[in-house]
């Protein structure tokens, strides 16, 4: 009872002039509250805006990409250009391996044919001087060069249509659609131009008589990447390969690192293995991308002999390399469930196992869902570890497996980056971004959305 | 497909079975079942999968043996004594098999070989579907022989749950042991050209291109690399470091929910924005910005520069930090706050008096964890830096930093085997190994913050 | 977890000599305790303490907070083997058997011995999941019309059938927190347990809700063994057979309620029970 | 089931040439697939072509560089015992500034006294004192001195050395003088700033040049092709780099491009020798073709038909 | 944070009507409190109490948990601001100042009114830096001589200098729960408030320490006007001069201690003291 204050209390006057001295500083001290207070919404302020002038200016470079120089042509299959016999069928008795080959002679001579002459004579019939017989590759350079495998591959689905006049929109070469775009000076002296005096006047001329019109850039969507007709690239492959890996980095990511997440967070005895493993997984969270693309080429495609720009090397890589992502996400949901609610399986009887498999684990799948999809969103946009995994290539084709050779997005982006043709690959690029940061966007926005939906406990 | 669907009819099947006799047995016995019968059809499946599994895993591992014997058994006594014949002919031998054809005509004893070897591989995989069948179902029987009311099932296939995590806790470590093996033999090999003195301690990087000039190596001096990492790192840090620990505090203390609910996610995308995309912007938008800012203020900052990269990588860490030092901002317990309120600290005197203080070793620790990720950021720097290996003091000259020489001297068009392209595994090596350690340091000093309030 | 001997506790020297009062008519022990020690990594929390538990009766741990009531409750359920770094040494005998013997299985354990704890926790499922749950993962019951029985069973002897009878798929934890314990209650019945630990059933809950859980008890007793950590002397009065006073670790004097409430004979629990401590 | 798409990996000087090929050759044969073209530099292919032969190891290494002895071995070492060398055309590499500065006629000695370490000076060699173009001749434009120069990891940059930075200083007598240890001298850089090494591709150093109008940079002739209205072309020795005067020899700095296949594949996967024999056919790479539109330097018709032969026959690699 | 008329309440309607024994001998007002409601969102904690402390006195509060002490407590230093979607209605006079007045700076008002919390919560800062955080911010003293004055006197009163003087620079964490629950008081002393609010103060100590904080509370009501909120009814009884028996958020029933305990004229407030509740 007996309390340890043994000294006689010094004694301790309630002032009044405690009390203003208190006062008297007050303005100061709120001042400095405001200021304090004003740096800290600044700050945020200048992280949004920097949002908004990274996004600003891709948009700014990447919107008029989507709108692309188009020929709308009426083209003649004139059978005398295109000069070529019946497509085969098969005859009785003929095998099938020789109707095979013959059926691919009659295939390649139809991709022989002088499609450029077939491109020419239509836009002839609007600028008459382009139908001049040496002024060939002139008016076909007005057109995408792999447009052509438009013309062909139309004859080839319907051999009728030799001798009608159709319809077609064919896209305009790139250095068209940055004439007409004004993405080059004008007023520069001919031999710093791209395009011929008369390739220029013609483009003008079909422009203005609504010939050639600024279309959405479907192939943009539609088409592979394509290096001899940059105006025809487009992001197929790269998005068919992303989606492929993506889908590899959840198969293997989400289950590895969910169950690794279970075991450190339910199950490991906290001993110096269970240390060694989480500094581990810490520190691979944080080991540079790069070194994980050194991972990858010794591991999958030396060792264990994988072929070489196959999303499934990427998507592994990527997998190994978002696991730690996943890990500490998980590890984090399971953290956050009450123990009471574990306590309470295991006080009746449950084992862990159950009581982790039947309660927690349903409890913790929105917060490891939300890690998921951000591991898997950090993955998609991963470039360095890819470089050196050969998938840095020119592909032209949709992987249709994940062990073909594919692309991917963020190594195409890079890819176009660097073309050569920077007039035109400029906003093409940032077009690719934009498409790059819309499927971004909207996995987060998945992830938030899960996180608001699923965080409702009942 | 087929083989799928047959396993998994097998198994279903051995499941049932297990599951029936259990309750069969409790039946008769008139005993409770220590687990239930759904436990003892799995300890069944488990014992039918196992072994089966182990026989295909071993044949794997066998069989090319097995083939390199037959081989040898079919080459003359000349080539067997001559390794390097030997590995040569065996080399062709499987080339032969493998259908990619070889140079000049095989020898006749090189083609029986290759037809013998045909027949064993169909008889070898016969082999192998009988000897696995064979295991899965020994293994299911001696399974089924244990099942007693007694026999824990349960507490069996809970262990071989636990050997699953344990396995897949596991390849986070096989990651590690992964890198650095994969990194380790090529970094040693390099050493034998360039003596690890030179590397870690000289000054200049200029490895020159592997033939021109007979004389020399090129110099491979780690530290102008080091230090355009570190100055990127510094100026990225600038950047990041202020910006958004104030965000941070003002979220978690001043921010009402519905502002919060905004401005998060919005700071967030920074974070999920693709390093490849800041690149680009870095290169295209901010470096010519600042160049031309830097004319009019009578800088010269260059357009590429550890500037430019720097800042962009700050931006990108931006949410990095504001989002770890939110979480440990927001472990400091409220009676903190409360104590300091209770005083008549106003808010700001508490968050910087009480608040961060408290929370500073956490933070230090989350700020090492954004170093390391700056460290190991290649794509900005690859196309921001300037890629200008020299010892600079000026931040707005061109840099270059270890991730990007590694993607240069790999990606480049020196001799594969010279040092001028090993140099990169040496450099990937080095990055993991400082990264390790800053990583080390993080987790130690994160942890020992954690256990201050326990 | 526990690596320590079975039979004999090294730690059981040198101990307080725990002053024992027997009951007037003598009751079958259900649960024999004897040098009980637990351990948290190098702190004992609970210095080997022998006590028995009578079947069919409450018995109430009481004492100043931190003593160990909690963790020497644990023991009964072996819940202690849940936190990482405790060991318990000596022996605890039911029904003849060791509970701290390392091949007893325990999940089966806390089938016999259920568990309610100091706050409600209810699975966030709905009350009738709640109840089966035990009931399904021990197969006492598969069809549904089984275990519509045994949740109506359990829902009637923890006094909530009438209450929540017309909303049994609703979530067990929209419920008030008196009916949350009551549910707790009527889940660890369901698998018809022998022996009901309570660690502060009540101390979350509101007078009523309180009255209602004391009421709860005390017809359980008929049918189990209970025992019963409160914090409240009057509960422990109201509910209790048998009242045993932990002082920091030790077992200070354990008898008939009545008898510990009205003629303490160690001056530590004298001082508690009128309130000098706590 | 082998392999069956063709595929590629190598120099990124090639990389475009070899893209289009790959596409024209998916676009002209129905029966094949477009082969897949990585980069990852003449080592990084070589790496991997030489790594064995198997489906998952490359068919075709494109070398904006001849393959190497040692490389050769290594490839021997892996089983790869079938290297078929295909040389395809040339590559020119040209200085150029930006459009809106001084037009430039350069010569390699004037090139050498902008970019070296030491340079003689009165016949001594000393600390390069040269910070203006016109210090080193007065008919140069009035602009400060930067170079924007490949990294040591390009080959660019070899043929920078040989072609321009040692000729041009060999034919300083004070150089003579020295011997042996003048090609060291010689390609010694200056460490001062105004040359820049950039060791990513031409899209870089076009920005560099944006970012610094006054600096001179060195482009592959296609790059500078594509990049006309940006980029102003620089003489040497008076001859301005095109398609004839490289081809004729004329303009001194060029090099070969190579590809390389391997034999072993050429029977197993489909298309590969046909892909090799389109590419080095007159329509595609001849004058005239989509490559020579391009940039890439035609072989001429007795080294066109060397390589057609080499293919048939299978040659090996002689270095 | 209260946008609610300030003089009235109109939550105050129908309240329950507090029983109020006045003391014999009748002592100066500090603090008066009309009509004080405090919602949380929308749940009504404290309905309408008026109560009027005395100062250089120390008012109890007690009553069974989530009655609303605390809330209502944490209105006399506005400590509920801090809390989000909390509302205080009602007026709270001291000294002629009505404190839930939106003018009021509650800087001021914090530095005239301590409070100290139910766990311990030292700074984890050291002994001396934990006393001078106060005097510091309000800038009382700014030289390291006063600043030494005011840290020895604190903690003169608080009764810790003895055990602390020679280890002031130690962190104020590294001390027992006792001596850091005696650290919180001579901080809050430190800025020489007129009141000191304690919430419990004592629920997270032992027995020794609480007899030794208690022995502060008694020398303390010679300077100070104190109100402790406490769980234990023998502890109100030991330290306080009047008591109020809080119900649901209603105040029951206040008046002298003596008299609420020996002679509680409330069915209720009976039944609590006699430990029917709790
Ligand atoms: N998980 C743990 N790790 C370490 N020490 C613990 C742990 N749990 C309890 N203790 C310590 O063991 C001692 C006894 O704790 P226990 O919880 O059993 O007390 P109690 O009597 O139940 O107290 P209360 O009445 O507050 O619940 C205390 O000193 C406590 O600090
Ligand atoms: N922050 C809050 N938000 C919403 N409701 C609250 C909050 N704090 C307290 N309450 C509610 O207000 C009521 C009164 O709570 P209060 O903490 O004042 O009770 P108390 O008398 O101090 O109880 P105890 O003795 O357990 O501390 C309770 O019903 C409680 O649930
Ligand atoms: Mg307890
Ligand atoms: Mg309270």
């Amino acid at each position: 009872m007996a309390t340890t204050t043994t000294d006689a209390l010094p004694a301790m006057p309630q002032s009044k002039s405690n009390r203003e001295l208190v006062a008297s500083k007050l303005g100061k001290r709120h001042r400095s509250e405001t200021m304090f207070k004003s740096m800290g919404l600044g700050a945020i302020l200048i992280g949004i805006s920097l949002v908004g002038i990274l996004f600003g200016s891709i948009l700014y470079k990447g919107i008029p990409a989507f709108w692309q120089a188009t020929l709308h042509l009426n083209l003649t299959f004139d059978p005398e250009i295109i000069d070529i016999d019946p497509r085969p069928t098969q005859q009785p008795g003929q095998s099938a391996a020789d109707f095979h080959d013959e059926l691919l002679s009659w295939q390649r001579a139809l991709r022989r044919a002088k499609w450029d002459s077939l491109i020419q004579a239509a836009i002839a019939k609007d600028v008459p001087a382009a139908g001049a017989p040496d002024m060939r590759r002139t008016a076909f350079g007005l057109v995408a060069s792999n447009e052509r495998v438009k013309l062909w591959e139309m004859v080839e689905k319907d051999p009728g249509i030799i001798g009608q006049t159709v319809p077609v929109a064919l896209v305009a070469s790139e250095n068209v659609d940055v004439w007409l775009k004004g993405n080059i000076d004008r007023d520069l002296p001919q031999r710093f131009q791209q395009l011929s005096e008369e390739q220029q006047k013609w483009s003008d001329e079909l422009y203005k008589d609504g010939v050639i019109r600024m279309d959405f850039a479907s192939s943009l969507f539609t088409n592979v990447d394509s290096r001899s007709s940059g105006a025809t690239a487009g992001l197929l492959g790269a998005i068919v390969g992303s989606v492929m890996m993506m889908l590899i980095v959840m198969v293997v990511a989400v289950p590895v690192g969910v169950m690794a997440a279970i075991y450190l967070e339910e199950f490991a005895p906290k001993n110096r293995v269970t240390d060694l493993i989480e500094v581990n997984i810490n520190n691979l969270a944080a080991v540079p991308s790069i070194v994980f693309g050194l991972l990858g080429a010794a591991v999958f495609i030396n060792f264990f002999g994988l072929p070489l720009s196959a999303p499934l090397v990427g998507g592994l890589v990527l997998s190994l390399m978002t696991l730690p992502t996943v890990i500490i996400a998980s590890r984090a949901a399971l953290r956050a469930v009450p123990p009471s609610i574990r306590q309470a399986a295991l006080g009746i009887g449950a084992s862990p196992t159950q009581a982790m498999f039947h309660h927690t684990l349903p409890l913790a799948v929105p917060g490891m869902l939300t890690g998921a999809i951000i591991g898997v969103a950090q993955a998609l946009g991963e470039t360095a570890p890819l470089l050196l995994i050969g998938m840095n290539a020119f592909v032209a084709s949709v992987p249709s497996t994940p062990l073909d050779q594919s692309s991917a997005l963020p190594v195409q982006i890079y890819l176009w980056q660097g073309n050569e043709n920077r007039n035109f690959f400029e906003s093409r690029t940032s077009a690719a971004i934009l498409v790059l940061l819309g499927v971004m966007i909207t996995l987060n926005a998945f992830a938030i959305f899960m996180r608001h939906r699923f965080e409702r406990r009942w | 497909m087929i083989s799928l669907a047959i396993i998994l009819i097998v198994l279903s099947f051995v499941y049932t079975w297990g599951a029936s006799a259990s309750r069969r047995i409790a039946a008769k016995t008139g005993q409770r079942l220590h687990s239930r019968p759904p436990y003892y059809g799995l300890y069944l499946v488990l014992w039918c999968a196992i072994p089966a599994v182990i026989v295909f895993i071993a044949y794997t591992l066998l069989f090319p043996q097995f083939q390199a014997a037959i081989i040898d058994s079919y080459l003359p006594q000349a080539v067997l004594n001559d390794p390097a014949e030997l590995s040569s002919q065996t080399r062709q031998i499987e080339n032969i098999l493998n259908g990619v054809s070889v140079i000049g005509t095989p020898e006749p004893y090189q083609l029986e070989a290759v037809r013998t070897l045909r027949s064993f591989e169909w008889i070898g995989r016969l082999a192998l579907l009988a000897l696995a069948a064979v295991a899965a179902f020994a293994g299911t029987l001696v399974a089924r022989r244990r099942i007693s009311p007694h026999f824990r099932a349960r507490n069996r296939i809970e262990t071989a749950i636990e050997m699953v995590l344990i396995v897949c806790s596991g390849i986070a470590i096989l990651t590690t042991v992964g890198i650095v093996l994969s990194v380790l033999g090529e970094a040693v090999r390099f050493f034998t050209y360039v003596s690890p003195v030179d590397f870690f301690f000289g000054t200049t990087w200029n490895p020159r291109f592997s033939t021109t000039g007979s004389s020399g190596q090129g110099e491979f001096g780690l530290l102008p690399l080091l230090w355009g990492t570190m100055m990127i790192t510094i100026i990225a840090m600038c950047v990041a470091v202020p910006v958004g620990l104030l965000a941070a505090v003002y979220l978690s203390e001043y921010a009402g929910p519905k502002f919060r609910f905004f401005a998060k996610p919005l700071l967030e995308i920074l974070a999920g924005i693709p390093t490849i995309v800041y690149g680009i912007f870095a290169a295209f938008t901010v470096g010519p910005f600042l160049s031309e800012f830097g004319s009019m203020v009578g800088l010269s900052i260059n357009a590429t520069s550890a500037f430019t990269a720097g800042i962009v990588m700050g931006i990108m860490i931006i949410p990095f930090v504001s989002s770890l030092s939110d979480d440990i901002i927001s472990q400091v317990p409220q009676a903190m706050r409360d104590g300091s309120y209770g005083l008549g600290a106003t808010q700001s005197e508490t968050i910087r008096k009480v608040i961060l203080p408290a929370a500073l070793p956490g933070i230090v620790g989350a700020f090492l964890l954004a170093v390391s990720r700056a460290i190991g950021e290649t794509m900005i720097v690859v196309l921001a830096a300037g890629n200008s290996p020299v010892l600079t003091a000026n931040p707005f000259d061109a840099v270059s930093t270890v991730t990007v020489t590694i993607v240069n001297q790999l990606t480049g068009d020196t001799d594969f085997a010279s040092p001028q392209s090993l140099v990169a595994f040496a450099l990937g090596l080095t990055l993991f190994v400082i990264t390790l350690c800053l990583n080390v340091v993080a987790i130690y000093i994160v942890r020992k913050y954690r256990e201050q309030y326990e | 977890m526990a690596e320590a001997p079975k039979t004999n506790n090294p730690h059981a020297h040198n101990r307080f000599q725990t002053i024992r009062i027997p009951d007037p008519a003598p009751r079958p022990v259900k649960i024999e305790a004897r040098d009980v020690s637990v351990i948290y990594g190098s702190k004992e929390a609970v210095h080997g303490i022998s006590i028995d538990i009578p079947a069919q009766a409450v018995t109430a741990f009481i004492g100043p907070s931190g003593c160990g009531k909690s963790t020497f409750l644990r023991c009964f359920n072996r819940m202690n083997d849940t936190i990482p770094g405790c060991r318990v040494l000596g022996e605890i005998m039911m029904d003849g058997e060791d509970l701290n013997d390392h091949s007893l299985d325990v999940v089966l354990l806390r089938a016999r011995v259920g568990m309610v704890f100091q706050k409600p926790n209810p699975f966030p499922k709905s009350i009738y999941e709640n109840i089966c749950y035990g009931p399904r993962i021990h197969g006492l019951a598969h069809k549904k019309a089984d275990l519509d029985v045994i949740v109506e069973r359990s829902l009637v002897r923890a006094g909530l059938w009438n209450e929540v009878k017309d909303r049994l798929h609703e979530p067990g934890t929209g419920l008030s927190g008196g009916q949350q314990q009551r549910l707790c209650i009527a889940r660890a019945i369901a698998v018809e347990p022998e022996v009901i630990l309570m660690d502060e059933p009540c101390s979350a809950l509101d007078p009523i809700a309180t009255a209602t859980v004391e009421g709860l008890i005390k017809e359980l007793r008929e049918n189990y063994t209970i025992i019963i950590v409160t914090h409240s002397m009057s509960q422990a009065q109201r509910v209790s057979d048998r009242t045993a006073y932990f002082h920091l670790g030790d077992l200070i004097e354990e008898g008939p309620t009545s008898s510990i409430f009205n003629d303490p004979q160690e001056p530590r629990t004298r001082d508690y029970i009128s309130g000098v401590f706590g | 089931q082998s392999r069956d798409t063709i595929q590629i990996a190598g120099s990124s000087t090639v990389l475009p040439f070899a893209s289009v090929v790959a596409e024209e050759f998916g676009n002209a044969y129905p029966e094949f697939n477009t082969p897949v073209v990585g980069s990852g530099g003449s080592s990084g292919g070589l790496r991997q072509f030489c790594q064995g032969v198997g489906e998952n190891t490359i068919d075709i290494a494109n070398a904006s560089r001849r393959i190497r002895q040692k490389e050769v071995d290594a490839c021997n070492e892996a089983g790869v015992d079938s290297i078929v060398e295909i040389k395809i055309g040339y590559d020119g590499i040209v200085f150029a500034s930006d459009i809106s500065t001084g037009h430039f006629q350069l010569t390699p000695a004037q090139l050498y006294q902008a970019l070296a370490a030491e340079v003689p000076v009165d016949g001594k060699l000393a600390a390069n004192p040269y910070t203006n173009w016109n210090q080193i001749d007065a008919a140069l434009p009035d602009q400060e001195i930067t170079l924007v120069i490949p990294g040591t990891n390009h080959g660019t940059r070899e043929v920078f050395e040989e072609k321009v930075v040692l000729p041009g200083c060999e034919s300083f007598e004070a150089i003579e003088a020295l011997g042996d240890a003048a090609e060291e001298k010689c390609l010694a850089l200056r460490q001062d700033g105004r040359v820049i090494e950039v060791a990513g591709d031409y899209t870089e150093t076009l920005g560099r040049l944006d970012a610094q109008p006054n600096a001179v940079g060195v482009f592959g002739l296609s790059f500078y092709d594509q990049n006309r209205d940006r980029l102003q072309v620089a003489t040497i020795d008076g001859v301005e780099p095109s398609m004839e005067t490289i081809a004729t020899g004329e303009y001194p700095v060029s090099r070969p491009l190579y590809f390389y296949i391997k034999g072993q594949h050429m029977d197993a996967i489909p298309g590969l020798a046909d892909y090799a024999l389109f590419f080095v056919s007159e329509d595609i790479s001849g004058d005239g073709s989509p490559l020579s539109d391009m940039g890439l330097i035609p072989l001429s018709a007795d080294e066109r038909d060397a390589q057609i032969d080499k293919i048939e026959n299978k040659t090996n690699v002689e270095l």
